[in-house]
């Protein structure tokens, strides 16, 4: 590894770090705009009946009435030390609760992933073999398709199908093979949209290359062109477009537990959200850019020793020469 | 006689005109979709006779039938009524998340790209941050600090666009900078505030356009999911969120999300088209 | 004949009719071809024949459809493309082909050299990996003995280092290895006949020359064919046996070499010999040989340019790079001085030195009198009100989404010059000067041909009314018929305005026609400098020399001149 | 050997259920989260009462065998049921009690355990008499500290678990009650699975059952979409669905499903109007309210004939409630005339206006009742007719709780739905005198009702009582001081046919300790 790389790969360390210090300070800045938390709320409902005195007590015990600098303090060294506190809302350490709901997300997130990448590979690469006029053109309209559909509809129609009119899956139990499977595919579907859409992009490119014309006049047949040339080209910038899809896919988790009744991370936040529970969502979404960021930070760093034509961010710029023109800079379709 | 070949005239002109656009016919379809939402969201009246608030509760429920397209609802209202009175909230909305999107994006990309150095650093920093944290918990979150109700969703979803918006700025500003239009007119006088609003702009813009109408189909998306988990106005609004929303609670009657779920997609599916279109003609 | 053998072989297991061989038959025929793309017909009724072991060049500016034809003969045309007519390759008809039965000629046949080495090979694969698909076509089952006769090929086309080359992606070569690479490949499968498509246009003129050497070299040696396509007649008259000159699709005149290039019997195939530099030194002579009046005047008048000493080094990856080394030259004025060199000897540094938009690390620049160095931007901005730059491209110098109106009116604006109506006629005159209409002050640049678009941005530094004008390879982007033209404007302005120009341009040739006196750069250094007749006619630096000698003067068709009846067959009817 | 369980007219033993809710609700610290409408499930079947009320109020006795008071209602005494444990092994006994009852009363709020809110603000101390005595002491009289007893928030917990630090206590299964079930695992937000305790023997005896439960699990199941909860129980993948819409009850009772819309004891639901707030500061127009709601469409399009016309604004099974039919009766003729003669007169666009003012009704829908937004756009739809203007703002919980107060001045009307144990205590709600929640914002400015409140509180027995009752509600409801709406159905049971023998009590939780299951 070259001593550039290092480099590269430091700075690129450093800036994440500092990201997700910085989202967790954001998180914190725009959920405390709000006045008000879960207990406030509880203690204030009349039908508790407590009174003025009690609610101010309580309050204070729980530190709620210092100004909000000193809890984003208090907050932030538990984070940074990794302490996450306690729930306002469960009253349970805020890491249990994460721990107890992450596995269910991941088995989630990551079947989702597969089926995006599988869905995606299909369109994509159909796109290159089904016959010109009929099948290629249904194929190039999925992704606009699956972009398009909200993915509760989705959920929805594939829990009626499947769960009540097939009975493929037993809706009661979410976390089953089956149910998980329809779960992962109701998530992966908008995001092998945005994959094939990419990947296609890549592969109409590429095959216009002067360097697939000039491979076919070598004697290559449409299969190997595609297996030899083509593929890897055009699938390497989907690694970024896969990183980049991470956030989509705990984001969208947040509504395909919600419609299928998985308990995850994504309904766990749903039940902070509606009752303001800070601690958590704080979690919720540090956690988020944590993985976001690592999994990107791993996608940069391997990038450029997969891809030989990579120049390393941050390499001083140069100004080309006409020598310069027509060599290979890297302008891929990486749509956002 | 003169007339006639007047109006003819006019008209093989503008055949002309749009044969010379080169819309294919589905790029027109879309069109066509788009402006009938907007139709329905300016003069929702001019499209149905029913009352999108007040039903006729002896009539719940009823299945799509010729009086009623889409049926009715639980409260005895025409679906399809509620439909179009739900359009201008659903598609203003998406516009204003639009608006915030480029607008705040647009502005923090141009800035960053443009004076790049610490202005730079900064914002990359701001932009990393709101990327870092999934557009739809994002989303989530800024409707919770901000209140629960459409306009919030939508600011909420603008919010979460415009870290997209001020990336993809900030590399068109950053390519424009470097071109060689932008020196020469630095050459000839040129100041930098002439150069960063008249070419810079003009040009980084012109893919931030296709963007934004594909932004403004996702819009929709996030802000009917939005209101799908309640985070949005309650009825009797009848955002198309909202509308999918409420239908889910009533699946002996599948029309209650179907009919809205379809208006949702088909308006969306036609953005989408006309964007890439745009993208394909730019 | 090897190859001969070959051929019989491919057609026996693709042609099951295994039609007799003719071998009487010339190996390329193409009859009545027409190349449509959509509803635009853009190669009509073309024919041309190419004999065993024989090269034949198609000529013509850009557009006028040879890319085209070399696609069509190879079956690769883009999706959309469409060919009609018959193309004969050894006597069978190949248009109609299944493409199962044709895939085997490619490559094996007939090979491919692309016209940019840059963007011909997969970015993301070895070389090595690369060639091995050539060698496959080779019936040699062992993988070592495969990879020896790449490594061989590798070695016949001029390369050193092979291991390392065969190893390498294709973005850690240079162009000119690239190209080489791709003869290689082309020529490794020894095909019967090599379709090379502007095979130097992208490259320096000095590796130009030693390709356009290697494809001879090998054509002879292997027995091989040539279709070479080119806009350049010189190198077409150097390096082909007969010539088909193209415009808009249809051959506008066709024969042997030496009688085309001597004799051009068409309109169009007259004014390409004109247009060629190389071949008209002295073209412009009346226009420019005015200024070498000034040159005798530099006792009593300061010169209007004044480098001195200059030198601009760059640090990249922690290397320092001196782009320009102890650079001095001057310009008197109402002269025209041209910086020559091969790519990355620092040209483009010296003038954006020269122009303020990069500080020298040491020396003295002066414009009029006045000291470039040190200064701020505000104040350079007085300095380039009288001191203006046109770029080597103009697809990217002119705002993409400005009128030319605008355009041509920016720098009037920013420098706050006149009234409106002023502005007005000051952007019509200017417009005028470089022969451009005023129906064209609503365009854009993209309804803008090359030339016009070269003309625009002249008409933008010309609008100032500025005493030097810096020219960076301004033709190079063009064709050269629009080359001449832009040549043209600029020799008559300089005639009628006296403007002093710096030229800066990597065809000597054209050097030659326009300029007064020379600076020859080699690695940011100046090795050679003097009045033009000095350089071109006593040059006394090998670098120099090898420059002269690469640029093409098409002596080989005039050395050929009396040649026997063109053998080959041409549709004489369409030649109107 | 013979077993009387096998014997074929004893109850079928054994089974497992699922019951779908909605949510688990929040903290499971005992005294957070006792009246929690959803825990409340779970609590019903781990911890027991001191007293048992029935779904017609009538208190019976459960932990607590016996009670006496003194004159004064200072005191109390309990006595209790002897070999009572705590699943953890403790012995429930006089000790366990007052341990209870002190954390009742004050919490550990430096350590985020709540007081219950609604436990008697009077009380002094409790003392252990003896293992099976505890005496109980109030700093005043205390009239309702019996029936709080029985009330859904006094659930007794193992002194062990109430000793441990919040934290520990938030953990369900670490807590310990003596109930018939205990709890074998649990998911927050997910579900928790209850196991029968083989060695209860103390249920109470109102129910007809004092021995183990027969049912060997429920398994509480979080499906939040009351489709969903519905759909499943149709297709056999859960025995309960709980809060199922109610326009799907009628087909499900078709179909065969058992269908429960057991009502609280408490408030009918209806609006508390803030009387400060013009227009409704004028007699004419709450009145015109209160004949401008036509209830009957509200059931017959919200609900289903499974609910009930409110009579007064006490639901009618809370004994002392009273027919006041006649004052609720949709009348908008007189509500039009009223409001004409209040000098609200209609426009062109059918609103009314006075001064230049519209008729304005702002509602906020009750988050906490699925079917409120549904009612409130019906309502709004009938008083359109009669010239109202009405606007909806719906929050959630939270927002609703910062927002949404009686009284507030952005609030017209507040919806009611609460529930409570005796009748004795609503006078005193409604006014600001004793800590009175002051409903109507009349603070003492009405004489009657001030009157009729104190004679309430001092009222010697139910039977004197009972007139008071009677014409505090005709007041309130005359005055248009409480429009109610319909009775109240918060909970809404779906049940599998083979499920039988469930008790609903005066909160209307369905507890499955005496239900059986058939295969
Ligand atoms: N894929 C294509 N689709 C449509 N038109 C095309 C396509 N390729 C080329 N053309 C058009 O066909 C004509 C001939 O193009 P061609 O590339 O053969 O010209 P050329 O003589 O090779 O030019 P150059 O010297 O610039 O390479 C041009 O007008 C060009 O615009
Ligand atoms: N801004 C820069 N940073 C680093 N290196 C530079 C920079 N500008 C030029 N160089 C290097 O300086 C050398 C001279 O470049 P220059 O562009 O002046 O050459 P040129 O003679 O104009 O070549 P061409 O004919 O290809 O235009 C090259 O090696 C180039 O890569
Ligand atoms: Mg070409
Ligand atoms: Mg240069």
């Amino acid at each position: 590894m070259s001593k550039a790389y290092l480099n590269y790969a430091a700075k690129r360390l450093v800036q994440a770090i500092v990201v997700i210090l910085l989202a967790y300070v954001f998180t914190f800045v725009v959920v405390s705009i709000l006045p008000g938390d879960p207990i406030t709320n509880v203690l204030n409902n009349p039908q508790n009946g407590f009174t003025p005195d009690e609610i101010k007590e309580i309050i204070a015990a729980q530190g709620l009435d210092k100004p909000i600098p000193v809890q984003l303090w208090t907050s932030f060294s538990g984070f940074v030390t990794g302490d996450l506190g306690l729930s306002m809302r469960t009253n349970r350490p805020v890491s249990t609760l994460i721990a107890e709901v992450l596995p269910s997300t991941l088995v989630l997130a990551s079947a989702g992933l597969v089926v995006a990448l599988l869905l995606s590979a299909v369109i994509a690469y159909g796109t290159q073999f089904l016959p010109k006029r009929f099948g290629q053109g249904l194929l190039r309209g999925f992704p606009s398709l699956f972009l398009s559909v909200p993915n509760f509809v989705i959920g929805l129609v594939l829990i009626h199908l499947f769960g009540f009119q097939l009975g493929v899956f037993r809706v009661i139990e979410p976390d089953s093979f089956w149910a998980t499977l329809f779960a992962a595919i109701a998530l992966g579907i908008p995001i092998s949209a945005q994959i094939a859409e990419v990947l296609i992009a890549n592969l109409d490119h590429e095959s216009g290359q002067e360097y697939a014309a000039v491979a076919r006049g070598r004697g290559l047949g449409q299969m190997r062109l595609f297996a030899k040339h083509l593929l890897k080209p055009s699938s390497l910038p989907v690694i970024t477009v896969i990183a980049l899809t991470i956030g989509e896919l705990l984001g969208g988790s947040l509504i395909t537990e919600t419609v299928f009744g998985r308990t995850g991370l994504g309904s766990l936040v749903q039940r902070s959200v509606s009752t303001q529970d800070l601690p958590v969502l704080q979690a919720v979404v540090s956690l988020a850019a944590v993985v976001f960021v690592i999994v990107n930070l791993i996608a940069d760093l391997t990038y450029p020793l997969l891809d030989p034509r990579v120049k390393l961010l941050g390499a001083p710029e140069r100004r080309p020469t006409t020598a310069d023109e027509g060599s290979i800079g890297i302008s891929k379709a990486v749509t956002p | 006689m003169t007339l006639a070949s007047a109006s003819s005239a006019s008209h093989v002109a503008a055949i002309s005109r749009l044969t010379a656009l080169r819309l294919p016919p589905i790029v027109a379809l879309s069109f066509a979709i788009v402006a009938l939402a907007i139709a329905w969201s300016l003069a929702p009246s001019l499209f149905t006779s029913y009352d999108p608030v007040n039903g006729v509760p002896a009539q719940k429920l009823l299945g799509p039938s010729a009086a009623h397209w889409f049926g009715t609802d639980h409260l005895g209202r025409d679906l399809y009524t509620r439909v179009v009175y739900g359009t201008a909230s659903s598609v203003a909305s998406a516009l204003i998340a639009v608006v915030i999107g480029v607008v705040a994006g647009g502005l923090i990309g141009l800035l960053a790209g443009f004076f790049g150095g610490w202005v730079d650093t900064l914002f990359a920093r701001l932009v990393d941050v709101l990327l870092a944290i999934p557009k739809f918990l994002l989303a989530v979150i800024v409707v919770t600090a901000i209140g629960f109700d459409t306009t919030n969703a939508a600011i909420a979803t603008g919010v979460s666009a415009v870290a997209l918006f001020a990336r993809v700025m900030r590399s068109e500003v950053i390519k424009t900078r470097q071109a060689t239009f932008v020196e020469s007119s630095f050459l000839l006088g040129g100041s930098r505030w002439h150069i960063l609003w008249r070419h810079v702009l003009p040009n980084a813009s012109r893919s931030v356009l296709p963007l934004a109408v594909l932004q403004f189909g996702d819009s929709i998306l996030v802000i009917a999911s939005l209101a799908f988990l309640g985070y949005g106005d309650p009825p009797p609004a009848s955002d198309w969120g909202l509308l999918i929303s409420i239908g889910k609670d009533y699946l002996k009657w599948p029309w209650l999300v179907y009919a809205p779920a379809f208006v949702t997609i088909a308006t969306v599916l036609s953005v989408n088209r006309i964007s890439r279109w745009l993208r394909k003609t730019d | 004949m090897a190859s001969q053998n070959r051929l019989t072989e491919l057609f026996a297991h693709t042609d099951a009719t295994g039609l007799p061989l003719q071998r009487s038959a010339p190996l390329l025929r193409v009859d009545g071809l027409s190349v449509s793309y959509g509803p635009h017909e853009v190669v009509s009724n073309v024919g041309f024949q190419l004999g065993r072991g024989k090269s034949l060049a198609l000529i013509g500016e850009s557009g006028s459809g040879k890319s085209t034809i070399a696609r069509a003969v190879l079956r690769l045309l883009p999706s959309g493309g469409r060919a009609a007519g018959r193309v004969e390759f050894d006597g069978h008809e190949i248009l109609g082909l299944p493409e199962r039965r044709f895939r085997p000629l490619r490559g094996r046949a007939i090979g491919f050299v692309p016209q940019d080495p840059g963007n011909s090979l997969n970015p993301v694969r070895t070389i090595g990996a690369q060639a091995m698909e050539a060698a496959a076509l080779v019936d040699e089952p062992n993988k070592a003995i495969r990879k020896a006769l790449i490594l061989e090929t590798f070695a016949q086309v001029g390369l050193d280092n092979l291991q390392r080359v065969y190893d390498s992606y294709p973005h850690q070569l240079s162009g000119g290895m690239l190209q080489r690479v791709l003869i290689g490949l082309a020529v490794l499968p020894r095909p019967s006949l090599l379709v090379a498509d502007e095979p130097t246009s992208a490259l320096d003129v000095t590796i130009q020359k030693r390709i356009l050497d290697l494809l001879s070299k090998l054509q002879h040696e292997l027995e091989i064919s040539l279709l070479l396509i080119t806009h350049d007649l010189a190198i077409a008259a150097e390096r082909a046996d007969s010539l088909v000159v193209l415009k808009d699709g249809v051959v506008q005149e066709a024969g042997s070499t030496a009688s085309v290039f001597s004799a051009p019997s068409s309109a169009y195939a007259r004014k390409l010999h004109a247009d060629v530099p190389a071949l008209n030194p002295d073209r412009y002579r009346a226009l420019r040989d005015p200024g070498f009046r000034f040159l005798g005047t530099k006792a009593d008048k300061a010169p209007k340019i004044e480098v001195s000493g200059v030198t601009k080094t760059f640090t990249v990856d922690g290397k320092v790079l001196t782009a320009v080394n102890e650079v001095s030259f001057a310009v008197p004025a109402g002269t025209t001085h041209a910086l020559v060199g091969e790519s990355g000897s620092g040209k483009t540094t010296a003038i954006r030195l020269l122009l303020g938009l990069e500080q020298p690390d040491i020396g003295n620049i002066a414009v009029a009198g006045e000291q470039l160095a040190g200064r701020s931007p505000e104040s350079l901005r007085a300095v380039w009100r009288h001191l203006q730059l046109v770029y080597q491209n103009p697809f990217t110098s002119l705002d993409p989404t400005w009128k030319v109106e605008q355009l041509v009116r920016e720098p009037l604006d920013r420098f706050k010059i006149g009234t409106r109506e002023e502005r007005a006629e000051q952007v019509r005159e200017a417009l005028a000067n470089v022969g451009l209409g005023e129906h064209l002050l609503s365009r854009k640049p993209e309804a803008l041909s090359g030339g016009q678009r070269q003309r625009v941005a002249i008409a933008r530094s010309l609008v100032l009314k500025p005493d030097v004008i810096v020219l960076d390879e301004p033709t190079s982007a063009l064709d050269v018929s629009v080359q001449a033209d832009i040549v043209e404007v600029l020799l008559s302005l300089q005639a009628k305005l006296g403007l002093t120009y710096v030229f800066v341009s990597h065809d000597l040739a054209l050097v030659r026609q326009l300029a007064h006196t020379v600076s020859v750069m080699q690695r940011g250094r100046i090795v050679e400098h003097g009045t033009v007749t000095d350089i071109f006619e006593r040059p006394r630096e090998p670098y120099t020399r090898s420059l002269l000698e690469s640029i093409p003067s098409g002596a080989a068709a005039i050395a050929r001149a009396p040649h026997p009846r063109p053998q080959w067959f041409v549709n004489e009817e369409k030649i109107a | 050997e013979f077993n009387p369980a096998l014997s074929a007219d004893s109850p079928h033993n054994g089974g497992d259920i699922t019951f779908l809710i909605d949510s688990l609700g929040d903290t499971w610290i005992p005294n957070n989260s006792a009246i929690s409408s959803f825990q409340g499930h779970i609590w019903g079947h781990v911890t027991d009462k001191l007293l048992y009320v029935d779904a017609d109020g009538k208190v019976s006795p459960w932990i607590a065998e016996r009670w006496e008071q003194n004159d004064k209602a200072t005191e109390f005494t309990l006595h209790l049921k002897s070999g009572v444990t705590f699943s953890d092994g403790t012995p429930l006994d006089a000790s366990a009690v007052v341990a209870n009852l002190d954390i009742w009363y004050a919490g550990r709020k430096s350590e985020g355990i709540n007081p219950i809110g609604l436990f008697p603000k009077t009380y002094d101390h409790a003392e252990a008499v003896d293992a099976a005595t505890v005496k109980v002491f109030f700093k005043a009289p205390t009239l309702g500290f019996i029936p709080t007893l029985g009330y859904h928030g006094s659930i007794l917990i193992s002194p062990k678990t109430l000793a441990q630090p919040a934290a520990q206590q938030a953990d369900l299964s670490k807590t310990a009650g003596s109930g018939p079930y205990v709890v074998d695992s649990w998911k927050e937000g997910d579900f928790v699975k209850l196991v029968k305790r083989k060695d209860y023997n103390w249920g109470p005896a109102a129910v007809g059952h004092t021995g183990p439960a027969y049912l060997d699990t429920i398994t509480y199941k979080l499906v939040s979409e009351p489709s969903l909860r519905v759909a499943a129980v149709q297709s056999g993948q859960a025995d309960v669905a709980y809060n199922a819409s109610p326009q799907e009850l009628e087909s499900l009772k078709a179909e065969g499903f058992t269908t429960a819309t057991p009502r609280y004891l408490g408030f009918v639901n209806g609006w508390a109007v803030n009387t400060k707030l013009a227009p409704y500061d004028d007699v004419k127009v709450r009145q015109a309210l209160q004949a401008g709601i036509n209830r009957q469409e509200i059931i017959d399009t919200v609900y289903t004939s499974d609910w009930k016309l409110a009579t007064s604004f006490i639901q009618s099974n809370v004994p002392g409630a009273t027919d006041q039919s006649a004052l609720l009766a949709y009348n908008p003729e007189k509500a039009e005339k009223l409001l004409d003669e209040a000098g609200w007169t209609k426009g062109a666009d059918g609103i009314r206006t006075k001064n230049g003012q519209p008729l304005v009704l702002t509602l906020h829908s009750n988050p906490y009742l699925a079917t409120s937004k549904s009612v409130d756009e019906l309502i709004a739809q009938q008083l359109g007719k009669i010239g109202w203007k009405v606007a909806i703002r719906s929050y959630d919980v939270v927002t609703y709780g910062q927002k949404v107060k009686y009284g507030s001045p952005a609030v017209p009307a507040y919806e009611v739905t609460r529930s409570f144990i005796d009748a004795g205590t609503v006078a005193s709600i409604l006014t600001n005198a004793n800590n009175g929640e002051n409903w109507f914002a009349l603070d003492e400015s009405d004489k009657t009702l001030n009157e009729l409140r104190d004679k309430i509180a001092s009222a010697g027995s139910i039977e004197s009582r009972k007139p008071l009752l009677d014409e505090l509600q005709k007041y309130i409801l005359d005055q248009g001081y409480f429009i109610p709406r319909t009775q109240i159905v918060q909970r809404i049971y779906v049940q599998s046919p083979k499920l039988k023998g469930e008790v609903y009590n005066g909160v209307a939780y369905a507890s499955y300790y005496t239900a059986t299951k058939s295969e």
